[in-house]
């Protein structure tokens, strides 16, 4: 009882403290809301642009074959256990969300190692009959290992994201220019009339 | 927060601060509507930069490689010749050239107006003023007050819609002369046509009907553009740009066909163009950008190279090492080779031999060292197209050889069997005082246009640029 | 068994048709087992592809370009050289080929039975059962009847586990030699490795401490495998494969350096394998397996390049023939000058000079047809490694310039001024008439041959194999 008369906090304290509660929570919810945290929980690949540097990611996600059947996280996080894959996710999460708002992203973004076996168990976790016979499995010696072990990116280099990962790849955020529209004549008058004149 | 602000720095949108006039040669100009672009072009002023073979700082070429002293005796080039810096180097690197002499005014010097045609964004100004012909007419020298500002904007944009645009009548006209139409390029291709302005071969051609005599910029590409079809176009027209001290050969000089042997590589090929590696996009608070600091993309591979491949930066900057040394090897050894043969047609002129003789042993001469020059010039070629490159080079050599055994018989009908000894041009100063340059006189000449002739250009400019205002946007609020 | 105590592990109850003996060299008998990679392997006997420079075809090189004729004068190789075919074909066309001549039996004809390493499975059994000194010593008609299956199974696959093994004790020693253990490469590694069993070049040693006499097989890999470093070592132990008909040069052979020149290429760097291009991943009832009609991976551009790159087949086609032509030019060239060379010292000769005047001048021919015979014989080199190619090809121009021009002196000094005139070597005929080869004689000895003596081989062979019988498996059920 007397514990719990300490930790009670003074009848003065009601209002402000749930006022400040009240303002932290709605703080909270107001970051979420604007971040979009909420949708990182979800499997919607449209949680991913919410940073628009992961948008070229998901254009060529869009246009590739896997769109009609994966989303980012059949890929992109552990599928072996759900633990795994919330923890995962939410290292991930606080990485981006870090290396973003630090303003730290390279031009051309690569997986880190972590993430590349990720993946690469996704491809294997979808794929696996297709990549190695079982009949063979039980005679040549290595054979899932051998058909398994190099990133099978090396190979299908254009999947799903293409090769040209970078965000200059799409035409997308580059200076919104009102001007900024490619013409269709390259040469300028003056020099077109002065060339037609000389000749 | 910063997520917040990184958000809306991706809706901003742009507000002009000043009205950029048709042809506006100052770069600052344009920079006050792109701050971005600017600053960045500014950079090609660092000069910290240097990889194997290229990079920004100053080299001098004739220090680091003596044979070129022997390979261009007679020519301006022997003089001084030095590796590229950056855009906004160029101007002042034109004036400090021995190449362009010591002129002392109006009409002076050695070098014709045309050389200013790759140097600035005022030569488009220029040539609009006061015509294509007019600008091509004169001396060097004639101009120096007109000519200021460092490569910019104005030769690549069109101020008013910011797009790319061909400033330079010789592409146009080396387009048309190939029955092509340069409008009809896409904009892939525009980002690397704006650079084949520039980094391209060229000559001088003085008799174009109804031109005579005006020293008219020309890209020999009527035939093609492969090293044989420019030297078969140039032995068609009889040119040369200058008759060897030593051999007497006809000599043509390749100036940096960068863009033509760009082409015929694997990148090309697969649509990457010039800007995509020199001038990779790039980002700063949330905004993507192009980034002007052109220079050698081994300063920048983050940004340029892993765009595309996935390579370690190490590795990457190897796969360029390996090309330009497995190249550059066998370069060295064509260039001795060229030495010998300029060498031994002097021995061979001095015991006698006639014209007729020569003839075919100078043609020879020619054809080598151009194909030589050809692979060399434009310092990106050995990556940008090793294969080709290669090619031309064992072509040279080929053709080098055949002189060189004309030359071995004619000298021993003349009596001489031996091999003639490999002269001593370990040193820029022992191959120049062998090929008789008195380069102290040069200086004294260059030295003496720099403190009297400069200075009044410069204070011209600055009156006219004055007079030219810059002009407020108005407000679109 | 270990087949069978493996398949109980397995979680599907798969049956084993036979049991595969270590080193069975039928490749029938993997292929009861192995239906798929049997029957794609048996398609290696088809000969209908043909590209601009490869493909499966019968090609008569020496008709192709009769100036290997004159290069080769005086060794096997001018007597008949052919392009390249499947692997069905390894023990066909070493019969055939008039190189191996007309054996009338044991201990008779010119080859050694060391020619016969590269060309079955048959000869890691027989190393197993006889030895290897034993293997490599005597006659080439001596193991006739022993060795008669083609290129199979057992030359690259551990029956048992199936994985990839090495069974020529040739790669494994020059591993040694280099200080490597051929056991610490990996998966990937071994997928081009089992190529450099075969795909490499080679000499017969005839010095090696303890087996003096016998032709053992050597990759002269110890100072590396640069076209340079394995001159050096061929220089060092002053070995020649023979002397040169006309030009009297103590002459190199180089044997298909694949893998060498492979390795030196932008894809072996990538760690692109030999399998991948040229046994690609296929699939088959939806499930993937290796391909084994190993050839061109032009004729099946979708499995191998497209993978990795999504060009049109057109375009990847045309980037091939773009290098083979590139280099291909310069090839041409060279073999040109080496024809002249060989003539101009068979005429040096004729004129008196001197064992002394002509020293230098032979080890420079003696270096650039190396050079040469480097940059083509591995018939994809100019594919695989197009740079590393053209850089010895340009490094061979100048070696056989240098030589000439001793030559050109040396002719003058003995009072010949003239060009000697190229011969007409514009069919295989001509040249080899040129060069003293009596082909109707050689071909009558072969036919002899095939008549008498290749029926008895087979029979033998019947015989023995017969007698190894094919157990089948246990059933287990
Ligand atoms: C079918 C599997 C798959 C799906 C679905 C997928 N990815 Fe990827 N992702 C990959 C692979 C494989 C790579 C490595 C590519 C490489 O290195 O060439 C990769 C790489 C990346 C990278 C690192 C940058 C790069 O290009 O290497 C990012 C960022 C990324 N993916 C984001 C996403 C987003 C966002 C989505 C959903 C819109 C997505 N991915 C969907 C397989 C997938
Ligand atoms: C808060 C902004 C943000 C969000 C939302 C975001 N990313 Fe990223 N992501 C980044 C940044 C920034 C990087 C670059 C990190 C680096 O390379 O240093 C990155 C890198 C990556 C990489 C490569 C680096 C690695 O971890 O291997 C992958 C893969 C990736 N993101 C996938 C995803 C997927 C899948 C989603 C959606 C579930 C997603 N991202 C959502 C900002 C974000
Ligand atoms: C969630 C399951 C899933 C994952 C994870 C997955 N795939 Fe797939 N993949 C599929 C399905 C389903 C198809 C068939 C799609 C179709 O036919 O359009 C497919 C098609 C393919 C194809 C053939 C079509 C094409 O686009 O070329 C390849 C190759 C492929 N996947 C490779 C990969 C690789 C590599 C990875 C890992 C980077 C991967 N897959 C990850 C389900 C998956
Ligand atoms: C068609 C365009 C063009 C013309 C005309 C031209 N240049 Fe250049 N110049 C270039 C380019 C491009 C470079 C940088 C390329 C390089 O050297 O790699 C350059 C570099 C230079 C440099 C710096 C490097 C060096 O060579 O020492 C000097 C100085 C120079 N030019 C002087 C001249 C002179 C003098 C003339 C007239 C004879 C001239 N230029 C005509 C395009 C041109
Ligand atoms: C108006 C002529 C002109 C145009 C247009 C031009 N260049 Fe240049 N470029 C030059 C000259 C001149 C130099 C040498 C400057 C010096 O050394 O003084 C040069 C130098 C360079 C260098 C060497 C920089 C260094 O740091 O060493 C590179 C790289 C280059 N240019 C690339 C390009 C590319 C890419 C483009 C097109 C996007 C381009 N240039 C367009 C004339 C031009
Ligand atoms: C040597 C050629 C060259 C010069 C000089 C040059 N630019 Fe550019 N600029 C380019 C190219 C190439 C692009 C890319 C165009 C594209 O892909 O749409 C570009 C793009 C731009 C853009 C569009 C936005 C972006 O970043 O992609 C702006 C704005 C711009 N440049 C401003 C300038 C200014 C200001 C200067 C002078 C300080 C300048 N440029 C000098 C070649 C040049
Ligand atoms: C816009 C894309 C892009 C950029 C940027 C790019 N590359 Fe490439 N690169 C390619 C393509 C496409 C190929 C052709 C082979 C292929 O299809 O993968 C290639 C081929 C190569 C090759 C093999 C060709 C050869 O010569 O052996 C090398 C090496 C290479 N690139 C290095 C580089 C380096 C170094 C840079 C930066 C300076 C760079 N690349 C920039 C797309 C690019
Ligand atoms: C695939 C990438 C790529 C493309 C495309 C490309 N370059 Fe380069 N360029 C390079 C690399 C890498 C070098 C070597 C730089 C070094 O040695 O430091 C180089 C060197 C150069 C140099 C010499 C720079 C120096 O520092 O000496 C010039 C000038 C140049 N390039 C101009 C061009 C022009 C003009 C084009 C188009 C016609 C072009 N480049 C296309 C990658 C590229
Ligand atoms: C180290 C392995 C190796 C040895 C030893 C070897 N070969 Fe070959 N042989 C090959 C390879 C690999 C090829 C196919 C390569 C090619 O020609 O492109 C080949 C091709 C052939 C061919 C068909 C093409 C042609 O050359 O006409 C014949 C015939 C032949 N070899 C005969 C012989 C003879 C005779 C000997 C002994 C002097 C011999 N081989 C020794 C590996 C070897
Ligand atoms: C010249 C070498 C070579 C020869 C000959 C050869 N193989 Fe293979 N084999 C390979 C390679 C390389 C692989 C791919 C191994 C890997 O990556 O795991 C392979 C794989 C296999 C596999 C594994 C399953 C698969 O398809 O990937 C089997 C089974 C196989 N081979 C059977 C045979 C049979 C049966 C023969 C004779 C008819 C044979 N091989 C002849 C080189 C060879
Ligand atoms: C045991 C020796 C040996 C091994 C191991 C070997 N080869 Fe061969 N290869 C040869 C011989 C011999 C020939 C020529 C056969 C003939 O023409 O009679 C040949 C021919 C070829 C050809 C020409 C086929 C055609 O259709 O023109 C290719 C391609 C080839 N090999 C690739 C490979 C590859 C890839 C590997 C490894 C996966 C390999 N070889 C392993 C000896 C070998
Ligand atoms: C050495 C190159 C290579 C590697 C590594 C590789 N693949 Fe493939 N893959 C291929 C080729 C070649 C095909 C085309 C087979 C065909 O179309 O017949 C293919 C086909 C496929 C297909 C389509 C099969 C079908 O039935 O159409 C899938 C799915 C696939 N691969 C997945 C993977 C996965 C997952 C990995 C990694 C575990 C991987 N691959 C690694 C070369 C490779
Ligand atoms: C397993 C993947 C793979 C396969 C299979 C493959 N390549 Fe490549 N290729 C590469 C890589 C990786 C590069 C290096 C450039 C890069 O990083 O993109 C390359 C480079 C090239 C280049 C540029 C190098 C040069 O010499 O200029 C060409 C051309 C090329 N490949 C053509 C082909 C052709 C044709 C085939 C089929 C015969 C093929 N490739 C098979 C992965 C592959
Ligand atoms: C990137 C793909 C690639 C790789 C890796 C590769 N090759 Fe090739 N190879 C080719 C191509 C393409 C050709 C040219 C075929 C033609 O001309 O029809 C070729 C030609 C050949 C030929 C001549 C075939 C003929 O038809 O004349 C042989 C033999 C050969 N390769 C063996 C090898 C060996 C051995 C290795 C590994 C050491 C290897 N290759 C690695 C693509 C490759
Ligand atoms: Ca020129
Ligand atoms: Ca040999």
């Amino acid at each position: 009882m007397n514990l719990l008369n300490k930790i009670v906090p003074p009848d003065q304290w009601i209002v402000p403290v749930t006022l400040l509660c009240g303002l932290m929570a709605g703080l909270g919810f107001y970051v979420l809301r604007v971040s979009n945290a909420v949708s990182y929980l979800s499997d919607d690949p449209k949680a991913c642009i919410n940073c628009h540097v992961m948008t070229p990611e998901y254009i060529t996600w869009d246009h590739s074959s896997h769109q009609r059947v994966t989303v980012c996280n059949d890929c992109h996080v552990p599928h072996n256990n759900v633990v795994n894959k919330y923890y995962f996710k939410a290292m991930d999460g606080l990485y981006h969300a870090s290396i973003y708002t630090l303003r730290l992203e390279p031009q051309a973004i690569t997986m880190r190692e972590p993430s590349q076996h990720v993946v690469q168990n996704n491809c294997i976790r979808c794929h696996i009959d297709q990549v190695t016979d079982a009949k063979m499995a039980s005679w040549v010696d290595n054979h899932e290992e051998n058909r398994t072990s190099r990133a099978c990116w090396e190979c299908h280099r254009e999947t799903p994201h293409g090769r040209v990962k970078s965000l200059a790849a799409i035409g997308q955020f580059i200076e919104p220019l009102s001007v900024r529209q490619q013409q269709k004549e390259f040469v300028p008058d003056w020099i077109k009339k002065q060339l037609k004149s000389s000749k | 927060n910063s997520i917040i602000s990184r958000k809306t720095e991706s809706k901003f949108a742009y507000q002009p601060m000043v009205e950029i006039a048709d042809n506006e040669p100052r770069n600052q100009v344009w920079g006050e509507n792109f701050p971005r672009q600017y600053q960045s072009f500014l950079e090609t002023k660092d000069t910290t930069f240097q990889s194997y073979q290229g990079g920004s700082k100053h080299v001098d070429m004739l220090e680091k490689d003596p044979r070129l002293v022997v390979l261009w005796a007679g020519y301006g080039f022997s003089k001084e010749y030095n590796a590229p810096k950056g855009h906004s180097y160029a101007i002042d690197d034109i004036r400090n050239i021995l190449r362009t002499g010591g002129p002392t005014g109006s009409g002076t010097g050695p070098m014709p107006s045309t050389c200013w045609t790759c140097k600035s964004p005022d030569v488009p100004r220029l040539m609009n003023e006061i015509g294509i012909d007019e600008f091509y007419s004169g001396k060097w020298a004639d101009k120096g007050s007109e000519v200021v500002n460092a490569i910019g904007c104005a030769d690549c944009h069109n101020p008013e819609t910011m797009s790319l645009r061909i400033t330079r009548p010789a592409l146009i006209e080396a387009f048309e002369a190939m029955g092509k139409d340069i409008n009809a390029s896409s904009h892939q291709e525009m980002r690397s046509l704006v650079c084949a302005q520039c980094h391209v071969e060229y000559y001088f051609n003085k008799n174009l009907p109804g031109k005579e005599g005006v020293p008219y910029l020309v890209f020999p590409w009527r035939d093609g553009t492969s090293v044989e079809a420019m030297e078969a176009y140039y032995d068609e027209i009889n040119f040369s740009d200058w008759t060897h001290a030593v051999s007497k050969a006809p000599m043509l000089k390749a100036q940096h066909p960068g863009y033509e042997i760009y082409s015929t590589g694997i990148h090309a090929k697969r649509g990457v163009s010039c800007a995509d590696c020199h001038m990779p996009y790039t980002s700063e608070g949330g905004q993507k950008y192009t980034d002007h600091h052109i220079q050698s993309p081994l300063n920048n591979v983050t940004n340029s190279c892993q765009v595309c491949h996935r390579q370690d930066k190490e590795d990457l900057v190897a796969d360029v090492y390996t090309r330009q040394k497995k190249v550059g090897e066998n370069m060295e050894k064509l260039e001795k080779i060229l030495v010998r043969l300029h060498l031994e047609a002097g021995k061979a002129w001095e015991l006698g031999a006639s014209d007729e003789d020569m003839e075919s042993i100078l043609q020879d001469i020619r054809h080598a060292q151009w194909r030589w020059d050809y692979s060399v010039a434009s310092h990106g070629a050995s990556f940008h197209s090793p294969v080709e490159v290669s090619r031309v080079v064992s072509s040279a050599m080929d053709v080098a050889g055949q002189g060189r055994i004309k030359l071995a018989r004619l000298l021993a009908s003349l009596g001489y069997y031996e091999e003639l000894p490999y002269p001593d041009i370990t040193t820029k100063d022992k191959a120049q005082q062998l090929m008789g340059i008195d380069r102290v006189a040069l200086e004294k000449e260059k030295e003496e246009f720099k403190e009297n002739i400069i200075p009044q250009w410069l204070e011209e400019a600055k009156k006219r640029e004055e007079g030219m205002g810059v002009k407020k946007a108005v407000s679109m609020k």
